[in-house]
C-alpha cells in the first residue's frame, strides 16, 4: 500500500491556550522511552547513560538532564527518557543504545503532555494537585506521580513557573478538561 | 407496660409522669443459662427471641457501653431482601418477614417503612446480573421488578437521566424494602427481652472467657465473673478483638464504614435509591434528613471515624445521580466498625470450643439482618442445630470451598 | 491519611491502594502435599488486631511500590513504613 | 424603607444602601450586614418556625451556632434551604424567605402541634401508630414526614459549580478572633507557613462585637491592623469566609471557603472551594459559644444570647430591641447593659441569677412582650439578653473521639482526651475566657510551635489587654413554674422531655440524644447540649461530668453536598477514556457504550437500519462472511521484560508458560489464590526476555497491581519489569475469511500464509510502507483473525487507511455488541461468566490448569465443595421454539419441579441472537451441565415475565472444532 502513509496526530490536536495568568499547551514533540534497570544492573546502566549522554540516573523524586535528554523517575527501578526526536536521535536509536544495559519500552504514545506555564500556574494546580508545590518543597527539576481529578498524573517542574503535566493518552480529553478548568477558575 | 394511643393520652393529660424505664438496670447474677456478649441489635434480638419464642429466659446481655451503641445506632437504616445466592437470600427473606410483623410483635413502633428500594443499573451486564438476582428473589418469594428507564423517570424524575456519565438504563425494584428507625429496634428488642426477665447489663465489658478443658463456662467482665452454660458472642466490629480472648483467629477484618445525614428537608425522596455505577445509596428519614452512604474506607480500623476521600467519593456519587442535592448540607458524618468477612457473608455458628458460639461477619449489611440474625442465633443456641435458612453461614465454609460471595470479589474483605 | 513513603516522603493515602495484613507476603508454597491447610490460613484467617497492624499498601498513583506500613488501628498513627520488597527479602523470599 | 433599629457605630458601610427581600418584602441594609442584622435593623423579629411544635422563632445568636433563624435563600433551581440568617452576607437583590410553615409565617396552620404538645412528648411516636399495621406507610408516616423536615430543595439540578483544592502549611490556625490573630502574628513573624482561616467574612471574632481595648486601641481596630500586617506577609495565607469543618488523620483538615455566596453574580467561578489542608501543626482558636438558661417560654422571638445582643449593637449598629432586659448568671452578661446604654438603648432590667432573681416566664406570642420574675415582678421588654455562660468550642478537638473534660471554674467542658495529633488549643476554646490571658497564651504557644518547626525569627511581644472579670455560677435550669422551658430550640426539646427520658431509662447521654433528638438539629446542639446535660444531671442527682459529655463529629457546621462532590458531576463524574478510532467512529455512525471508563463503539448504524439488531446482525454476518474490524485498544496491555520473565509468568498463569516459543502467543488463565478465575487473555513472546500480556478491559489495572505484588512481595529477586502499554498502542481486531487477504495488503514484507504465520503467531512488522506495528494471529470471534497494533498516534490514520484498503473486501467495522454475539456463538467466556464466582472446572478449563507447578491459585483447587459431582458447568442453550428470544438472568428449573431455591438448577449468563443460526442462543451455568446436553429445561425469568423451554447443548454453537480460526 505504497499510496497510503500514516500520519501521526497529537491527541489534543495541538491544544494551546493563553489564560490571563498562565498558558496551557499540548507538547507533542517529545519522545518517551521507559528504561527498567535490570536486577543488579545499576552500574552498567549508569555507565552507559554517562557515556552516551553524560546523563546520570534520576533519583526517586528528581529528574536529571544533559544533552537534550531528560530522565524522569517512574518507579524504584524504572525511569523515562524524554527527548526531542530528530534524525540523529530516534525512539529506535535510543532503544538500541540501551539494548544491552536496560529493558526499554516506547512510551511516547502512552502519555499526553501538557505544559502549564506562567505566574498563575501554581494557583491553578492548587485546585487539582495534592502535592506541595512550594519552591522549597518541589524545586525545579522535581518530578512526582500523583492523582488529579481521578486521573493518574505525573508532574515535572521544568522551571520555577513551568510544569509538565502528564497523564494517560486515552483520557487526554478529561485531563485537559481538568487542567483547563483550573486555569479558568483561578484566572483573574 | 403496653404502649398505645390511649396510654399516651392518659400520660399526656397527667404530665407524662407515669412512664417507667423501658428496661431495668439489674446487677449481674453469678450465673445464667446463656450469656450474650454484645448489646447491639443482634444481641438484643437474640435475647428477645430466646425469651419470647424459645422459652429460655435466664439470660444476660452484657454490653461494654450503652445498648445500641454499636452499628444498630449508627447505620443507614435500610432493610431489603434482594440477595442472589442460596446461602443468603432465604435468610434475608426471613428477616424481611420478621421486620414486617416486628412492631406488633414487640409493641414498639420502630417505624418500619416499606417505601421500596431502587437499585439502578447502567449497563447490559448489570441488568443481566440484576435479572439473575431478581429471579432468585422470586424463587424465595421476596418479589421484585425490573424497571426500564421510562418507569424510573416516572418514579424519580429528579434523577440525572440526560447528563450522566453513566446513564441510567433501568433498575431492580423491591417494594418491600425500605427503612427502619434504627435506635428503636435496639430499644424495642431490649424492652421485649427485659419484660421476659432478661438481664441487660450495660457498662459491662467482657475481659476474657472462662475456658476449662476446651469448654467455655462463662465470662470475666468488668462487673465480675459470670458463669454460663452457653456464651454467645455477637459483637460485630469487635469480633476480632473479642474472639482473640478465646484464642481464635477469624476470617474477618474490621473496617470503618462512614454514613452521612443532611439537614432536615421537606419530603423529596420517597424511596431508597442505590447507584450501581458509583458508591452511593440514599433514603430520606421521617425527620427529613437525607441519610446516605457509600463504600467502606478500605483499611483495617477500630476507630469509629473515617477520612475525607470516601466522604468526597460518596458525595460525588450522590451528585452524579441526584444533582438536586448540591445545596443540601451535610450535617453529620460518622463511622461504624464493620466485621468484614472474607466473602461478604456472615457466620452464625458454634465454634470449636464447646459452649462458645459466634455470630458475626455482617460486613455493612448487619442492620437489615437484625431480626433473622437474632432468630437464627436463638434457634442455634436453643436447639444446637442451625435454623434451616442459616445452614450455610458456617465458619468452616472456606475450608470446604463454599464461600457465599455475592460480589465475586474473592477473599479480600475491603472489596465486599 | 498520609503515608511517609520511604523513597518519596509524605504522600496522601489517596494515591495508594490497600490490600491488608502484611502476612500476605508470607505465602506458603502452593505446590505439593498438604498445602491446603497452610494456604487456607494464609488466604482466609487474620489477626485483625486492635492496635499495631502491619499492612500492605500499593502506591498505584505513584511509584508502584508495595509498602509495609505499621499503623495503629485504634488511632491510625503510623510508626513505620518500609518497602515491601525489602521486607519480603528479610523474610527469606527470593525467587 | 428606613431601618428603625439602626443605632450609631458599627463596622458597616452606611454610605452604600443595599436592597433585599424577605418574604417578598423589600428591605434595606448596608455592606457589612448579615441578613440577621439587617432584619433586626428593619424591626423584623419573627423569622421562622421550630421543627416540631412550629413555635414562632426569631434570631437567637449572631453566628454559625444559630438554631432558630433558618431561612431559604434564592428561588428556582438555586433555592437553598436551612440557611442561618446570622451567617448570610447581604448583597443587592438578595432574596430570602422563611420556611417550615404551612400557610404564612405569621399564621402557620401546623402551630396546632403546640397545643397538642402534651401528647407529643419525647419518643411518643415509638409508642403508637402501630395499629392497624398497614396504616404506618399509608397514613401516619406521610403526615409525620410532611410536618417534619425544615426547608425545601428545588428538585432541580444545583446550578452552581464547586471546586476542590489542596493547601500545605506549617501551622493551620483555626479561628481569627483575638487568639487566632495573636497566634498568626507570632507564627507569621517567626517565618512559618501559616494559614489563618475564619468562618466569618470579617476577621476579629469577639473583638468585633465587644468594646474591649487591645494594645491601647479599640479591639476591632487592633484586629484590623493585625489583619493588615498578616496580609502583607508572603508566608501567611488569610482565608476569611472559610470554615475548617473537620480534623482528619495525620494533620489533614477539611476547610470550606465560600467564594461567591456574598456576591449577586458568581462570575462563572465556583461557589465554594473545599480545601484539603495538610498541616504540620494546628492551633485551634475557635473561641466559645454562649449558652442560654432554661426557663419558662424561653424560646420566643426576642429572647437572645447576650453576646449576640452586644454584637448587633457594637458591630452592626443595630439595637435588637427598644427596651432590653438582661438575664445572666455571670459578669460577662452584665456588660450587655453597659454596651446598650452607651448606644442609647433603654435597659428595662438587669436580672442577675446569682442574686436569686430569675426569669420564670415570658409573654408575647410572635415576639417577646414581657418577662415574669420569680419575685412576681413583671417587666415589659421586647428583647431579653440571656447569658448562661460560655462553652468552649471544643468541636474539632474531639473529632478523633477525644473526650472533653469538665472545668468547674468556668462550668464548661474543655478539650481533653486524645486531641488530633499536632493540634494545640488556645484561648476561649481551651477555657481561657479572658482577653489578656488569651492573647498572651496564643502568642506564646504560636512562638513555641514555630520554634519546634525550626522557625526562630523574633515574634515580638504579645498584644496587651486587660483581663476582664469573668465569674460565673452554674445556674442552668430555672425550675419554677409550670411552663415549658426549652433546651433545644430548633428541635423543640424541653426540660420535661429530658426528665421523661431519664424516667424511661434513657440516661446515657447518647440515649438522651437519640430518644429526645436533643442536639440533633442543624446546629448540632452548639447552644443546647450543655443545658441538656445539666438537666439530665439534675434529674439523676449526679454531677455533670458524672453524667457524661457528648463529643462532636464533623462537620463543625453543615457543608453543602455539592462542595464535597466538587467538579465530579454530570459527564465529569469520572474521567472518560477514548479509543484511538473514536473520532472516526463518531463520524461513521457509531453508538457508544460505557465499558468501565472507556467509551466503545457498540454498533455502527447505517442508513435504513431500523434498530440496533439490524446493525449488529449485519456486522456479524459481514465479519463471518467477509471481514470486519473492531478497535480492541481497551484490552489491557502490559510489557513484561527481564531474564526471569518467563518464570514469572509461569507463576502467574495457571497453565504452563515457561516454554512458550518466541514469536508465539498463548491463551493464559489467571486465578485468584482461592482458585477462582479472575482474568484471562493472551500473552505473546517477542524475545527471550520480552513478553506482551493482554488482559480483559475491566481488569487491566487490577492485573497490573497483582503482577507488581507478585514481583515485589512474593518473588522479590526475579529479574522482571512491568510497564503498561495499553494506551501506547492502537490495536484493531481484523476478523473474517478475507482478513488474510486484507492484512497481506496492509503489512509490509511479511508472509502471512498459514504455514509461515499460523494461528497463535506474532511478529513485529511495519504497515503502510514503514509505520512500525505488531501483528498477532489470535481470534475471539472464532474466524480467521488478526490483531494489528500501531503506535497510538497513528491510530486515527490507521483506521481510515484500513477502511480504504479494505473497501475491496467489504471491510465492515463492528462494535462490542457484534463482538459479544460472536463470542457467545463460539462459547467463549467473558465478564458475565467470569464474575468472580467461577472456577476453571465450571468453564471446562480444568484440564488446562497445570498440576505440575506452583502458581497463584494452585493450592485451593480441590476443596470438597469445588469437586462436587453436581457442580455448575458451562453449557449452551437454545430455545425449543426458535422464535423465542432468550433472556439472561433466567434460572433453570427441571420441568415439573417447584419454583423455589432448592430446585434451582443454574442460570443463563449471556444471550445473543445468532444471525448464522437464525435463532437466539445462550450460555449458562447448569448443575452437571456437561452431562445434560440434549435435555430440555425451563428457562424461568419471572422478573421479566418469561418462562420458556430451552434445550441444553454445547457452548460452542458454531464451528465447535475451531477450524475457521486455524484455516
Amino acid at each position: 500500500m505504497a499510496d497510503i502513509t500514516l500520519i501521526a496526530a497529537p491527541v489534543l490536536g495541538g491544544f494551546n491556550h493563553e489564560f490571563s495568568n498562565c498558558t496551557l499547551a499540548e507538547r507533542s514533540d517529545i519522545a518517551l522511552i521507559s528504561v527498567a534497570v535490570p536486577r543488579d544492573g545499576d552500574t552498567a546502566l549508569s555507565t552507559k547513560l554517562d557515556t552516551a549522554w553524560t546523563l546520570t540516573m534520576p533519583t526517586p523524586s528528581t529528574t536529571t538532564q544533559a544533552n537534550g535528554m531528560r530522565a524522569i523517575p517512574l518507579t524504584a527501578d524504572q525511569f523515562l527518557l524524554a527527548f526531542h526526536p530528530d534524525t540523529n536521535r530516534t525512539e529506535v536509536s535510543v532503544q538500541d543504545d540501551l539494548a544491552e544495559v536496560g529493558y526499554t519500552t516506547v512510551q511516547t504514545d502512552a502519555w499526553v503532555i501538557l505544559e502549564l506555564s506562567g505566574e498563575g500556574a501554581t494557583s491553578a494546580l492548587e485546585r487539582i494537585c495534592p502535592l506541595d508545590l512550594a519552591p522549597d518543597a518541589f524545586p525545579t527539576g522535581s518530578a512526582a506521580r500523583t492523582v488529579m481529578e481521578h486521573l493518574g498524573a505525573m508532574i515535572v517542574r521544568v522551571d520555577n513557573t513551568r510544569f509538565w503535566l502528564m497523564s494517560a493518552r486515552s483520557s487526554a480529553m478529561s485531563f485537559l478538561h481538568a487542567v483547563e478548568t483550573s486555569c479558568r477558575w483561578t484566572a483573574s | 407496660m403496653r404502649y398505645n394511643a390511649l396510654k399516651i393520652l392518659k400520660e399526656g393529660l397527667t404530665g407524662n409522669k407515669g412512664w417507667t424505664p423501658v428496661w431495668r438496670e439489674p446487677d449481674p447474677k453469678p450465673e445464667y443459662d446463656i450469656v450474650i456478649v454484645g448489646g447491639g441489635g443482634h444481641g438484643l434480638a437474640t435475647a428477645y427471641y430466646l425469651s419470647n419464642k424459645f422459652g429460655i429466659t435466664n439470660i444476660a446481655v452484657v454490653e461494654k457501653g450503652w445498648i445500641g451503641s454499636g452499628n444498630v445506632g449508627r447505620n443507614t437504616t435500610l432493610i431489603r431482601a434482594n440477595y442472589l445466592l442460596e446461602g443468603n437470600q432465604p435468610f434475608y427473606e426471613l428477616s424481611l418477614k420478621l421486620w414486617e410483623g416486628l412492631e406488633q410483635d414487640f409493641n414498639y413502633n420502630a417505624m418500619v417503612s416499606q417505601r421500596g428500594i431502587l437499585n439502578l443499573y447502567h449497563s447490559d451486564s448489570q441488568r443481566d446480573a440484576f435479572a439473575r438476582r431478581g429471579n432468585a428473589m422470586h424463587l424465595t418469594g421476596s418479589g421484585g421488578e425490573l424497571l426500564d428507564e421510562a418507569q424510573i423517570r416516572e418514579k424519580c424524575p429528579y434523577l440525572d437521566f440526560d447528563n450522566a456519565r453513566f446513564p441510567i438504563k433501568g433498575a431492580l425494584w423491591q417494594s418491600r424494602g425500605g427503612t427502619v428507625r434504627h435506635d428503636a429496634v435496639a430499644w424495642g428488642f431490649a424492652r421485649g427481652a427485659d419484660q421476659k426477665g432478661v438481664d441487660i447489663l450495660q457498662n459491662c465489658e467482657v475481659m476474657g472467657f472462662q475456658i476449662e478443658n476446651g469448654v467455655c463456662r462463662g465470662v470475666e467482665t468488668s462487673r465480675g465473673a459470670i458463669r454460663a452454660k452457653k456464651v454467645a458472642v455477637c459483637v460485630a466490629g469487635s469480633s476480632g478483638r473479642v474472639m482473640s480472648l478465646a484464642g481464635m483467629r477469624l476470617p474477618i477484618e474490621s473496617h470503618v464504614l462512614q454514613a452521612f445525614v443532611s439537614e432536615g428537608l421537606k419530603p423529596i425522596l420517597p424511596s431508597v435509591i442505590t447507584f450501581g455505577a458509583g458508591h452511593f445509596y440514599v433514603s430520606q428519614s421521617d425527620k427529613g434528613g437525607l441519610v446516605f452512604g457509600g463504600d467502606i474506607d478500605g483499611y483495617n480500623t477500630y476507630a469509629q471515624r473515617g477520612n475525607l476521600p470516601v466522604v468526597e467519593d460518596v458525595c460525588e456519587g450522590g451528585m452524579a445521580i441526584l444533582p438536586m442535592i448540591g445545596r443540601a448540607r451535610l450535617l453529620r458524618m460518622w463511622g461504624g466498625v464493620m466485621d468484614m468477612s472474607m466473602d461478604g457473608s456472615p457466620f452464625i455458628d458454634r465454634t470449636h470450643i464447646d459452649g462458645l458460639y459466634f455470630n458475626g461477619g455482617w460486613c455493612y449489611g448487619g442492620f437489615k439482618a437484625t431480626p433473622a440474625s437474632g432468630f437464627c442465633y436463638a434457634h442455634l443456641l436453643a436447639k444446637d442445630t442451625p435454623h434451616p435458612v442459616a445452614t450455610q453461614l458456617r465458619l468452616d465454609r472456606f475450608q470446604r470451598g463454599a464461600p457465599i460471595d455475592e460480589k465475586g470479589a474473592g477473599p479480600q474483605p475491603n472489596l465486599h | 491519611m498520609i503515608i511517609n513513603h520511604p523513597l518519596l516522603g509524605p504522600r496522601d493515602a489517596t494515591e495508594f491502594v490497600y490490600l491488608g495484613d502484611a502476612s500476605m507476603i508470607e505465602r506458603p508454597n502452593g505446590f505439593g502435599e498438604d498445602v491446603a491447610d497452610a494456604m487456607y490460613e494464609y488466604v482466609y484467617l487474620r489477626d485483625n488486631p486492635a492496635g499495631e497492624h502491619r499492612e500492605l499498601w500499593y502506591h498505584e498513583q505513584g511509584d508502584r511500590s508495595w509498602l509495609v506500613v505499621t499503623r495503629n488501628t485504634l488511632t491510625h498513627e503510623i510508626t513505620e513504613v518500609a518497602l515491601a520488597r525489602d521486607v519480603a527479602r528479610s523474610k527469606g523470599r527470593s525467587k | 424603607m428606613n431601618q428603625p433599629n439602626r443605632v450609631d457605630g458599627g463596622q458597616i458601610d452606611r454610605a452604600t444602601t443595599l436592597k433585599f427581600q424577605f418574604n417578598e418584602r423589600w428591605l434595606t441594609a448596608h455592606p457589612g450586614d448579615t441578613l440577621a442584622s439587617a432584619l433586626l435593623a428593619n424591626g423584623v423579629r419573627l423569622v421562622g418556625r421550630s421543627f416540631k411544635y412550629h413555635r414562632p422563632r426569631g434570631i437567637f445568636s449572631a453566628g454559625s451556632e444559630e438554631p432558630n433563624a433558618l431561612v431559604q435563600l434564592h428561588k428556582g433551581a438555586a433555592l437553598e434551604p436551612n440557611t442561618r440568617a446570622t451567617t448570610v452576607e447581604v448583597f443587592d437583590g438578595l432574596y430570602a424567605t422563611s420556611q417550615n410553615h404551612r400557610g404564612s409565617l405569621e399564621h402557620d396552620f401546623l402551630a396546632v402541634n403546640d397545643l397538642l404538645s402534651p401528647l407529643l412528648s419525647a419518643g411518643f411516636y415509638y409508642k403508637t401508630f402501630m395499629w392497624p399495621r398497614a396504616f404506618w406507610e399509608k397514613v401516619y408516616e406521610p403526615v409525620i414526614r410532611s410536618a417534619a423536615g425544615l426547608g425545601r430543595l428545588s428538585g432541580k439540578p444545583d446550578p452552581d459549580e464547586y471546586d476542590h483544592g489542596y493547601l500545605h502549611c506549617d501551622v493551620l490556625i483555626i479561628g481569627a478572633g483575638p487568639a487566632g490573630l495573636a497566634a498568626a502574628l507570632a507564627a507569621g513573624r517567626a517565618g512559618a507557613r501559616v494559614i489563618l482561616a475564619d468562618e466569618d467574612f470579617r476577621m476579629g471574632g469577639r473583638l468585633n462585637g465587644e468594646t474591649y481595648d487591645v494594645g491601647g486601641i479599640a479591639g476591632a481596630d487592633w484586629a484590623r491592623s493585625a489583619v493588615t500586617e498578616l496580609t502583607s506577609m508572603n508566608n501567611v495565607r488569610m482565608m476569611a469566609r472559610t470554615t475548617v469543618y473537620g480534623a482528619y488523620d495525620h494533620g489533614i483538615y477539611g476547610a470550606l471557603e465560600r467564594m461567591t455566596d456574598h456576591r449577586a453574580d458568581s462570575g462563572d467561578k465556583p461557589r465554594h472551594v473545599l480545601w484539603r489542608v495538610y498541616s504540620k501543626r494546628a492551633i485551634l482558636c475557635a473561641g466559645a459559644t454562649e449558652r442560654s438558661m432554661a426557663f419558662g417560654n424561653n424560646d420566643r422571638p426576642g429572647v437572645m444570647l447576650a453576646g449576640a445582643v452586644r454584637t448587633y449593637v457594637n458591630r452592626f449598629g443595630v439595637a435588637p430591641g427598644r427596651k432590653v432586659a438582661v438575664f445572666t448568671n455571670n459578669n460577662d452578661g452584665l456588660r450587655t447593659a453597659d454596651d446598650l446604654r452607651a448606644k442609647g438603648v433603654d435597659i428595662s432590667a438587669v436580672i442577675d441569677a446569682r442574686k436569686g432573681e430569675f426569669v420564670v416566664n415570658t409573654t408575647g406570642r410572635k415576639g417577646l412582650k414581657s418577662v415574669q420574675l420569680n419575685t412576681g415582678r413583671k417587666i415589659e421588654t421586647d428583647c431579653l439578653a440571656v447569658s448562661g455562660g460560655w462553652s468552649p468550642n471544643v468541636h474539632l478537638s474531639s473529632h478523633h473521639r477525644g473526650r472533653p473534660t469538665w472545668r468547674e471554674d468556668i462550668a464548661g467542658f474543655v478539650p481533653g482526651g486524645e486531641l488530633p495529633p499536632g493540634m494545640t488549643v488556645v484561648g476561649a476554646a481551651a477555657g481561657t475566657l479572658t482577653l489578656a490571658s488569651t492573647l498572651s497564651e496564643a502568642h506564646e504557644t504560636a512562638t513555641r510551635i514555630a520554634m519546634d518547626l525550626g522557625k526562630s525569627r523574633a515574634t515580638g511581644e504579645a498584644p496587651k489587654a486587660r483581663d476582664e472579670d469573668f465569674s460565673t455560677a452554674p445556674i442552668w435550669h430555672i425550675n419554677e413554674g409550670k411552663n415549658r422551658a426549652w433546651v433545644d430550640l430548633q428541635n423543640d426539646v424541653t426540660t420535661k422531655d429530658v426528665t421523661q427520658s431519664h424516667r424511661e431509662g434513657f440516661r446515657s447521654v447518647e440515649h438522651l440524644k437519640r430518644y429526645t433528638t436533643l442536639g440533633m438539629a442543624t446546629d448540632q446542639g452548639k447552644t443546647s447540649n450543655m443545658l441538656g446535660l445539666a438537666v439530665m444531671a439534675e434529674a439523676s442527682g449526679k454531677t455533670i461530668p458524672e453524667t457524661g459529655t457528648t463529643i462532636f463529629r464533623p462537620p463543625y457546621s453543615p457543608v453543602p453536598i455539592g462542595a464535597f462532590a466538587g467538579r465530579a458531576r454530570g459527564k465529569n463524574f469520572r474521567p472518560t477514556r477514548l479509543t484511538p478510532s473514536h473520532a472516526w467512529a463518531s463520524e461513521s455512525g457509531a453508538s457508544f457504550v460505557e465499558t468501565g471508563a472507556w467509551l466503545r463503539a457498540e454498533w455502527y448504524t447505517r442508513p435504513g437500519e431500523k434498530g440496533w439488531r439490524d446493525s449488529v446482525d449485519r456486522e456479524v454476518k459481514a465479519t463471518r462472511t467477509a471481514v470486519g474490524i473492531c478497535d480492541v485498544t481497551t484490552l489491557g496491555k502490559i510489557d513484561i521484560q527481564g531474564r526471569d520473565a518467563a518464570e514469572f509468568l509461569n507463576k502467574i498463569y495457571a497453565n504452563a508458560f515457561l516454554k512458550l516459543p518466541v514469536g508465539k502467543v498463548r491463551y493464559g488463565l489467571m486465578l485468584r489464590e482461592d482458585g477462582t478465575v479472575y482474568d484471562d487473555g493472551t500473552t505473546a513472546r517477542l524475545s527471550d526476555t520480552h513478553f506482551v500480556m493482554t488482559t480483559t478491559t475491566a481488569n487491566a489495572v487490577l492485573v497490573f497491581r497483582n503482577l507488581e505484588f507478585a514481583r515485589q512481595c512474593l518473588w522479590p529477586d526475579l529479574d522482571v519489569h512491568l510497564i503498561s502499554t495499553t494506551d501506547a498502542w492502537a490495536q484493531f481486531s481484523v476478523a473474517g475469511p478475507k482478513s488474510r487477504a486484507l492484512m497481506q495488503k496492509v503489512v509490509d514484507d511479511l508472509d502471512l500464509s498459514n504455514d509461515a504465520f499460523p494461528f497463535m503467531s506474532c511478529a513485529a512488522c511495519t504497515v503502510f510502507g514503514g509505520t512500525s506495528a505488531r501483528l498477532f494471529r489470535i481470534s475471539f470471534s472464532g474466524e480467521l483473525a488478526y490483531e494489528i497494533a500501531v503506535p497510538a498516534r497513528y491510530g486515527d490514520a490507521m483506521i481510515r487507511a484500513m477502511m480504504a484498503a479494505g473497501e475491496e473486501f467489504n471491510l465492515t467495522p463492528y462494535g462490542t455488541e457484534a463482538l459479544g454475539v460472536m463470542r457467545i456463538e463460539k462459547g467463549h467466556v467473558a465478564g458475565n461468566e467470569l464474575n468472580g464466582q467461577t472456577d476453571a472446572r465450571m468453564i471446562g478449563l480444568d484440564k488446562m490448569v497445570s498440576r505440575k507447578k506452583d502458581f497463584i491459585g494452585a493450592a485451593l483447587l480441590d476443596r470438597p465443595e469445588q469437586t462436587r459431582e453436581d457442580g455448575l458447568q458451562l453449557v449452551g442453550l437454545r430455545p425449543v421454539d426458535a422464535n423465542v428470544n432468550l433472556t439472561a438472568g433466567a434460572h433453570f428449573l427441571s420441568p415439573g419441579d417447584p419454583e423455589d431455591m432448592a430446585h434451582d438448577q443454574g442460570w443463563m449468563t449471556s444471550v445473543a441472537y445468532s444471525p448464522e443460526l437464525g435463532h437466539s442462543i445462550g450460555l449458562g451455568f447448569l448443575k452437571r451441565g456437561r452431562d445434560r446436553h440434549g435435555e430440555t429445561l425451563r428457562s424461568f425469568s419471572p422478573i421479566r415475565g418469561q418462562d420458556v423451554m430451552v434445550e441444553v447443548c454445547s457452548p460452542h454453537h458454531i464451528d465447535p472444532e475451531g477450524e475457521r480460526q486455524r484455516g
